[in-house]
């Protein structure tokens, strides 16, 4: 007896990812986001190749304002400014991004553990957060920073060594691998949290039930049935921390984790800028202006992903 | 009640073991100590400064003096860098950053939840996104370039309003300002989320069905609901405010906290850090546990409890 | 005023900042005072007079102290504070960092180090001389380099009753020098044994006597109102020394109120019951905030004191501080921001002050470390630094680029030796065996993390780039581990500097000696040393200087470290202040400042 | 003269997907003192009728395309929301189904009893305290003077519907607009309810709207009943009219498809048996009688009663013996002390493998419970669980997964129990990847396409999420997947409880024609005795943890021993007035 429940129309062969991008492409912002993200990247990532060298010292040019050859003037020491945004950026939105998923790895898999053993455990885990919050993360800081910046000098060697890859750029990996690793240290913590709070919420509905009640492991409930499901918020917040890292990245870098000087980036060139503000605003806006750009639309392009990926929301 | 409180006080004192051991242990990890100085000092005078300080123990006794100090003579030692009691040092800084923190977590709330509030209620309006881009200014713009702005533009041009310093009421307001931006612009967003969460459940339909007016709905019916994430978001965030912010305090010369962990960890000034980091993970532990109880007040429900059937 | 950051205290002899000196010197006053706009020129402070017994040969000084000179509580101050105050300062169990300024006073650096062995051996009549010159290289102190809690950890010198005991039963517990023969040692163990047993085996350890008693000090009072001061050798510039605040005197009775001689944590500087001698008193004091002296009615000066108080800022924030200079919040800052130097010229001419400094900046070279193992290496690296061009874009503080390592100043032949020349650099680095900078390895250049350092770090790297091919990696750091990684060596490069201590180019010069803490090169030279040796035992003054230049000379030809530029201060003075002179050591007298009658009300 | 006059009312929802025509064209009235009935299935625009009236829907996507509604005199359509507000809860007042949700947790009962008042009237807050304690008392809310001052989540289901009744009557409105104010309440106590409905009726004088989509319902209260069937209405009259000769098939399809304790057939007839719908190109639908319903409704009736391989207790699937599960509930953090519920309290029971264990009990009896227990989703305190020889209630979560193959459950939310991320496909995959079901992917596919068309579905909905479906859509796919692992054994846990008659009728038969083709053992849960006893050879009565009564169904039903199964039989609304 073949069913046709005539009240409901159901849209034919539509599925999850399908809505998702259909509404997604009904999302102006979103859409605007993600432009403006793909230009910054092919910015910094492939026009930042065929400009001037961001390095080149000229003393004698410093502050010059914007000409043909240094499109947005050059700076204290009369480095071409837009050069060494774009390379900046390469660093900044490596950090923001690579840094986020780091954490962003850890904070899920630590909350929905936490939150879904619950009980003794979750306190235990909850408490190891609070622990982790308070300690101070300028001194773990100068730690890594001793441990590691020879230990990144080694690898670089031995990198160059075995692969004969090009020797700056490897340096250039190596130095920023330190400061991932404090990033993703400092950065899940909150995460985990939100997280947490949404899993307690998700594992009380009846599918997880049912997926107990089919002798799923906890592990396949864990990964494929809760998870997915707090990935929407989840999107949202982190988003949210990404500033936050390219700006600890700054610090960081001032404490020798990071990029090493001359190389730049945009959190170094914002910090700097800042204390131009009397006399050379442009050297603060204009990598403010880049730096503020690609996250008011990373945060849209996370907002309408979470719209997307919401089925309820998709359900008329 | 009772048993949860001495559960969760019991939970604190283990965080704050184990916050001090790895706090210690980082600390001895450290290159240098104290006593580095550029100076030239002789090996007789570090010798005894050593001795004066209790830092020519082994270790493992020094790992062991410091909390039987705290216990037995309440004292938490002496900063090295600083040449008095750690507790003076935390006394007379913490009350100004515990001001500084409330007015800014005032501008965070004062500013944030409305915001949130009404971009919820205009949901995907350009009110909505205008106010979503504020808030998104407020997450994007460091305190370092922010405080500065603040300076030249605004404190140079009010007559009365200082650029930096502490000690008139006025004082206050620009670096309380600048410390509570990032909250407020998270606040917006999370009582965004919750309000909208809230919005959409039958209760609400029940509120328009009895005649409530729309603004009514808002602050009476869904506002309680709604700031359930922002609270648990203000637990740990307000306990990093107290404490004070390193940036905010030298940009605007306030005698706070927050400059004392850089300097602690920048000098090596082990007891102060010591002091430090247990007096904010203790913060911290309390402010958790603070955000805890007022979600149960503001969610009367039972946390969790098996429906039967 | 803006002073920078929080006093770690206001005890003279504890305390060794530049930013402590600054409220001290209106709390504290001297033998003798700084000129207000003469360097070098000592005017009356508690002393009246001051004379060398033999001006031929000035290792003798006599300062006869003013009769109404003053404590802050009224008690007349008296040559025994002075002397309290040596002793007090020496006295190993008070850790003093600045000590050593005291060294030159006669037995003072055997007290402080409390080198027990020699004081009891010095007179022993049937030692000989052999034996005697043997001894007398030998280090007996805590040796750091030892491994932990071992005799030699701790020293011969220190080594308790019990310790001697056991080292008597097996002396190879103690890792003796070679050159010396199983009698001399146990007699030496013996004569430490025996001192501990009779002067103080049966005493509790708080009552102690310590060496005191063994040494004939230098410092003595013939009478109330006379100090006599013996010295090592002949020092001619001894009343400049004594400007500094190590020589400041404490008060006797306060401190002793407040703890015994030996104690660091008293509370007599606190507020309440800091007792000073000079032209102010502390007022107020706001932890982080601010400190505030006022004046001080018991000065023996009062009456030539031209403002009421002083208020002192603890700004770290350079930005800070300016703009609330701009802001009319003060009347002086600390500094001011490279950044913001030329934006203040312009806006405030009349305000900005750029003086020279007593003060060298200089980049430190690893001499253990390839390439800067050859000297022409270091020179080249030396002749590639464009000091002027990197003074006039990026420092902009008017500094003067350094031709020597000793900034000038008096009738010091100042050195022209450092200059910048490309060419001589490549041809040099060219000999070392790297034409045009290859074969170079990676140099690693280490400097502090603040923004200044390392915009003058990159501009550096890139004239090494560009005139010598080097790639330089800069390595920041912050600022213990940037220390700590000197110290240890772990470097190729630093970013360095060095602020006199006192008016004479010996304070640039004599930490370049072997194994001085501040050597951290490496670098040490049997010659050099000699000739500094000679000067100290020069008492002529033209003499002195020839023989320092001398020094200076060869230390340059060899270069271990790269002269850069003369620092400068710079910093925003209030047109109002009068009587604010240019001071080589920036150690302004505060006495003699004025104020307009019209912002008289307003404070500093 | 007539209090509410609905003419050709219009109200479209405008979405992605299309137009949805909710109420389409419909008429009607209700006099004072009058209480209408109107049935329909969910989807039908019954309750968004109601929400028209009081511009309670939210805009857009909806939008009243034409129509008027005429509430003593005054337009309700386009009136201004200021003016609608002070209708709303004043004069038109309105309960909705579920009194879970649309009571606010974080107020206390009486705040939310008195808001109304306070709204309308300008009375001082004691005064109308003291009316909203009146009126929840004569609702029937016991010490209510103590009682109003609790939060919602305090209160049973029953006692929140009645505090939503109270809230809505005490402004004395002129009408009543029901949602389906008993549909999640059990039977006594939606009989409760009714009584005080129909109490209230004549004493306050007010009229009543009561929507709902149980025909049986109204038949009790309702004066006058209006069946809507895809936003149009199919047929109105006068009650006993509609269910002594109904003339519209879809209502006879209606009356039919509810088994009843009466019921003789071993197959539920169902709608479609009836009706015949064709959509036309323009979306709009052809309703049409099936030419040979009552030939079809015979031969249902006339099926023999297929033979269950029942009496033999030689082959007893599941044997329970003195089960004992306990919980502790109201531990609050802020203090309350624990409280132990004993859930399940010593329950003996046994199904023979090849039939169904009918569970009868209201909520909280702990039927749910003792249904999770069995399946070990649930920590036993004490007591035997012997399922085909083994013992289980001393297994841990690892042994157990041996037995999750054999034994499934279906529950009661099949929205809520289907992961919303995974497409059917995935859904039904992944028990047979976890208990090695199938050799190769194709081969798992062949199976499942086989699995749905056996519940009635097509390989087309394979790549589709759970919310593109319809809830008896939804149900079917969660017996296809608890089908999926080849069990022998179900625990169906109120499984038909959330649907429309109609779909009830079609998920019951296919329940039915399963276990036949696979020879299932089920033990059948539900609050609603006329579907149990469709379902199951034996039955069994639960309240407060312990068994009333148990037997074969057929007896329970013809002599109940227990007052309270007698209590549940009379709570039954009769589906038919005649007998």
């Amino acid at each position: 007896m073949k069913m046709t429940d005539p009240s409901k129309k159901t849209p034919q062969g539509s599925s999850l990812w399908k809505d998702a991008r259909a509404r997604m492409a009904k999302n102006r912002f979103a859409m605007g986001g993600l432009w403006v993200i793909v230009v910054m990247f092919s910015l910094c990532f492939i026009f930042a190749w065929f400009c001037t060298d961001p390095n080149q010292v000229n003393l004698t040019n410093k502050f010059a304002p914007s000409s043909a050859e240094h499109w947005f003037g050059t700076d204290a020491l009369g480095r071409d400014l837009f050069a060494r945004i774009l390379y900046g950026g390469q660093v900044s939105i490596l950090v923001g991004l690579i840094a986020t998923a780091v954490s962003v790895a850890i904070g899920i898999v630590y909350g929905a553990i936490s939150g879904y053993a619950g009980g003794k455990t979750d306190a235990i885990m909850m408490r190891i957060v609070d622990t982790l919050l308070a300690i101070p993360f300028l001194v773990l800081v100068i730690v890594l920073q001793a441990t590691l910046s020879d230990w990144s000098g080694d690898v670089t060697q031995w990198i160059v060594g075995n692969f004969k890859w090009d020797k700056e750029f490897t340096g250039r990996l190596t130095n920023v691998v330190p400061l991932f690793f404090a990033l993703g240290l400092l950065g899940w913590l909150t995460l985990s949290r939100i997280v947490r709070a949404q899993v307690m919420s998700i594992k009380e509905r009846e599918f997880v039930e049912a997926a107990v009640a089919l002798g799923y492991s906890k592990g396949r409930i864990l990964f494929r049935h809760i998870i997915p499901n707090v990935l929407g918020p989840t999107v949202v917040y982190s988003t949210l921390t990404v500033p936050g890292f390219i700006m600890y990245e700054a610090i960081l870098s001032f404490l020798g984790l990071g990029v090493e000087s001359p190389n730049s980036s945009w959190g170094v060139l914002i910090k700097e800028g800042a204390n131009f503000l009397e006399t050379e605003v442009q050297l603060l806006l204009l990598p403010g202006l880049f730096f503020s750009l690609t996250l008011f639309s990373l945060n849209f392009l996370g907002d309408g992903l979470r719209d997307a990926l919401d089925v309820k929301a998709a359900k008329d | 009640m009772l048993r949860f409180l001495t559960d969760r006080i019991l939970q604190g004192a283990l965080v704050l073991f184990a916050l001090y051991t790895i706090t210690f242990f980082l600390a001895k990890a450290m290159p240098g100590e104290p006593f580095t100085s550029e100076k030239n000092i002789s090996a007789e005078t570090k010798a005894n400064i050593r001795k004066l300080y209790g830092l020519d123990k082994p270790i493992w006794e020094q790992y062991i003096t410091y909390p039987k100090n705290i216990i037995t003579k309440g004292s938490f030692g002496i900063s090295t860098s600083k040449g008095r009691p750690v507790i003076d040092i935390i006394s007379q800084s913490f009350p100004n950053s515990l001001i500084l923190g409330l007015c800014a977590l005032a501008f965070a709330i004062g500013i944030g939840v409305p915001i949130g509030v009404l971009s919820a209620v205009r949901k995907n309006s350009w009110i909505d996104w205008a106010c979503m881009a504020v808030a998104m200014v407020g997450i994007c713009i460091p305190s370092f370039t922010i405080g500065p702005l603040l300076q030249i533009y605004v404190a140079a041009h009010i007559p009365g309003l200082k650029v930096a310093g502490w000690g008139n009421l006025e004082d206050i307001l620009l670096p309380s300002f600048t410390l509570g931006l990032v909250s407020a612009a998270y606040l917006a967003r999370l009582t965004r989320g919750g309000i909208l969460e809230v919005l959409s459940q039958d209760f609400v339909r029940t509120a328009h069905a009895k005649g409530v007016s729309p603004s009514k709905v808002i602050i009476k019916h869904t506002l309680r609901g709604g700031l359930l994430p922002a609270v648990a978001y203000l637990g740990p965030a307000f306990a990093a405010l107290i404490s004070g912010s390193f940036i905010v305090e030298t940009i605007f010369q306030v005698p706070g906290m927050g400059q004392h962990f850089v300097n602690a960890a920048t000098t090596r000034d082990e007891f102060l850090l010591l002091g430090l980091s247990l007096f904010f993970g203790f913060l911290i532990v309390v402010m958790n546990l603070l955000a805890d109880l007022l979600t149960g007040l503001l969610d009367p429900r039972v946390r969790h409890t098996r429906k039967t059937d | 005023m803006g002073n920078s950051g929080e006093p770690k205290g206001l005890d003279p002899h504890i305390v060794s900042g530049v930013l402590e000196s600054n409220i001290i010197r209106s709390l504290f006053e001297g033998l003798v005072e700084a000129h207000p706009s003469k360097d070098g020129v000592a005017m009356p402070g508690v002393a009246e007079k001051w004379y060398p017994v033999d001006s031929k040969r000035p290792d003798e000084w006599i300062f006869e102290l003013r009769k109404d000179a003053r404590w802050s509580d009224g008690k007349p101050l008296t040559a025994d504070d002075f002397l309290f105050s040596f002793r007090r300062l020496l006295n190993p169990a008070l850790a003093s960092d600045y000590s050593f300024m005291l060294y030159y006073i006669k037995d003072a650096e055997f007290y402080h180090k409390s080198q027990r062995t020699y004081l009891l051996f010095r007179k022993d009549a049937n030692f000989t001389e052999d034996w005697w010159a043997t001894l007398k290289n030998v280090d007996f102190g805590p040796e750091e380099k030892a491994e932990e809690n071992s005799f030699n950890f701790i020293g011969l010198d220190k080594l308790s009753l019990s310790n001697l005991k056991n080292l008597l039963e097996d002396p190879s517990l103690f890792k003796w020098p070679k050159n010396i023969s199983p009698s001399v040692r146990r007699s030496l163990i013996m004569k430490n044994l025996n001192f501990e047993k009779k002067e103080r085996g049966e005493l509790k350890k708080d009552e102690l006597k310590d060496l005191w008693e063994l040494i004939d000090f230098g410092a003595t009072a013939p009478d109330k109102h006379t100090l006599k001061i013996k010295l090592n050798s002949p020092i001619p510039f001894l009343p400049e020394i004594t400007k500094h605040y190590t020589w400041y005197p404490v008060p006797k009775h306060v401190v002793l109120k407040h703890g015994n001689i030996g104690e660091r944590f008293t509370k007599w500087t606190k507020p309440e019951n800091i007792v000073g001698n000079g032209a102010f008193v502390l007022k107020s004091w706001r932890f982080n905030d601010h400190i505030e002296v006022s004046r001080n009615n018991q000065y023996w000066d009062r009456d030539n004191v031209g403002i009421n108080g002083i208020r002192f800022l603890p700004i770290g924030n350079l930005y800070t501080e300016d703009r609330m200079y701009f802001d009319g919040q003060m009347h002086v800052t600390y500094s001011i921001a490279s950044e913001l130097i030329e934006y203040s010229r312009k806006k405030y001419p009349q305000h900005v002050r750029s003086e020279l400094y007593l003060g060298t900046y200089f980049i430190r070279t690893n001499v253990n470390n390839k390439p800067f193992t050859d000297p022409r290496v270091r020179l080249a690296f030396s002749y590639a630094l464009n000091q002027k061009s990197l003074i006039e874009n990026v420092l902009k503080g008017g500094q003067k680029p350094a031709s020597g390592l000793v900034p000038p100043f008096g009738n010091y032949p100042a050195s022209d030796t450092v200059t910048f020349n490309p060419k001589l650099a490549r041809k040099l680095l060219a000999d070392a065996g790297y034409p045009g900078g290859k074969g170079l390895p990676d140099i690693e250049f280490l400097t502090t993390d603040k923004e200044s350092s390392k915009v003058t770090a990159e501009a550096l790297q890139a004239m090494w780039k560009k005139h010598l091919g080097a790639t330089i990696k800069i390595k920041q750091m912050e600022w213990t581990s940037y220390i700590t990684a000197m110290f240890e060596k772990d470097y190729d490069l630093a970013a360095g500097g060095w602020i006199g201590d006192y008016m004479d180019p010996l304070t640039f010069l004599d930490m370049w000696m072997k194994g001085v803490g501040n050597n951290r090169t490496g670098w040490h030279n049997e010659e050099f040393e000699n000739i500094l040796g000679m000067a100290a035992q020069t008492g002529e003054a033209t003499k002195r200087y020839e023989l320092l230049a001398q020094a200076e000379a060869l230390f340059l030809k060899e270069r271990p470290i790269l002269p850069v530029y003369w620092y400068t201060r710079n910093y925003l003075l209030h047109p109002d202040v009068k009587g604010w002179n240019p001071l080589l050591l920036d150690n302004h007298p505060y006495k003699y400042l004025r104020l307009q009658p019209d912002l008289e009300n307003r404070k500093d | 003269m007539s209090l509410l006059k609905i003419k050709n009312l219009k109200t479209y929802f405008h979405t992605r997907a299309g137009t949805n025509r909710a109420v389409d064209d419909i008429s009607f009235s209700i006099n004072k003192g009058e209480i209408v009935g109107v049935v329909g299935e969910s989807g039908s625009g019954k309750s968004v009728t109601c929400h028209t009236m009081l511009g309670l829907l939210p805009q857009p996507p909806a939008k009243v395309e034409g129509g008027s509604v005429t509430f003593d005199g005054e337009e309700l359509i386009n009136l201004p929301h200021s003016l609608l507000r002070q209708i709303r809860g004043k004069r038109i007042s309105m309960i909705f189904q579920d009194p879970m949700s649309c009571l606010n947790p974080y107020l206390k009962i009486l705040d939310q009893v008195t808001e109304p008042i306070l709204i309308h009237e300008n009375v001082s807050r004691n005064k109308a305290e003291t009316r909203a304690i009146e009126m929840m008392k004569k609702v029937g809310i016991r010490d209510a003077e103590s009682r109003a001052h609790s939060y919602p989540h305090e209160f049973s289901g029953g006692m929140r519907q009645r505090v939503m009744i109270a809230m809505a009557l005490v402004t004395k409105p002129d009408l009543l607009l029901a949602d389906e104010p008993t549909t999640a309440l059990d039977v006594t106590v939606q009989a409760r309810i009714l009584k005080i409905l129909s109490d209230l009726k004549d004493d306050l004088g007010i009229a009543v709207l009561f929507v709902t989509h149980d025909l049986g319902v109204v038949a009790d209260i309702a004066d006058r009943v209006v069946v809507m069937y895809r936003g149009k209405i199919v047929e109105q009259g006068k009650t006993r009219d509609i269910f002594e000769k109904p003339s519209h098939p879809y209502v006879k399809g209606l009356l039919a498809c509810r088994p009843t304790l009466e019921t003789q057939y071993q197959i539920l007839p169902t709608v479609e048996d009836f009706l015949q719908t064709q959509v036309e190109k323009d979306g709009s639908i052809m309703l049409s009688e099936c030419p040979d319903a009552n030939k079809r409704l015979a031969e249902l009736k006339s099926e023999t009663k297929y033979n269950n391989p029942s009496g033999d207790t030689s082959n007893v699937l599941l044997q329970v013996k003195k089960l004992t599960v306990h919980f502790q509930t109201g531990g609050n953090f802020l203090g309350k002390p624990p409280k132990i519920v004993k859930a399940v309290d010593g329950v003996d029971l046994q199904i023979q493998s090849g039939q169904t264990l009918g569970l009868v009990g209201e909520s909280g009896c702990g039927k749910t419970t003792l249904g999770r227990a069995i399946l070990k989703l649930q920590n036993t305190k004490s007591g035997s669980i012997l399922y085909d020889g083994n013992e289980l209630s001393n297994l841990s979560q690892a042994d157990m997964l041996h037995f999750r193959k054999r034994m499934q459950i279906i529950f009661q939310d099949p929205y809520a129990s289907l992961n919303p991320r995974q497409t059917i496909e995935q859904t039904l995959v992944e028990p047979m990847l976890v208990h090695r079901i199938g050799s190769n992917h194709s081969e798992r596919k062949d199976r499942i396409v086989s699995l749905l068309e056996e519940v009635g579905l097509g390989a087309e909905f394979l790549l589709r999420y759970p919310h593109e479906f319809s809830g008896g859509q939804r149900q079917r796919i969660s017996v296809a997947r608890a089908l999926a692992v080849e069990p022998e054994f179900i625990v169906c846990d109120e499984c038909v409880s959330a649907m429309d008659v109609s779909i009830q009728a079609q998920v019951l038969n296919l329940l039915r024609e399963l276990q036949q083709k696979r020879n299932l053992t089920y033990l059948f849960i539900s609050h609603d005795l006329s579907v149990v006893k469709f379902m199951s050879d034996d039955m069994m009565v639960m309240k407060n943890g312990e068994v009333m009564e148990n037997g074969k169904a057929e007896d329970v039903y013809k002599n109940p021993q227990s007052e309270y199964t007698r209590e549940l039989l009379e709570a039954i609304p009769k589906a038919t007035l005649s007998d």
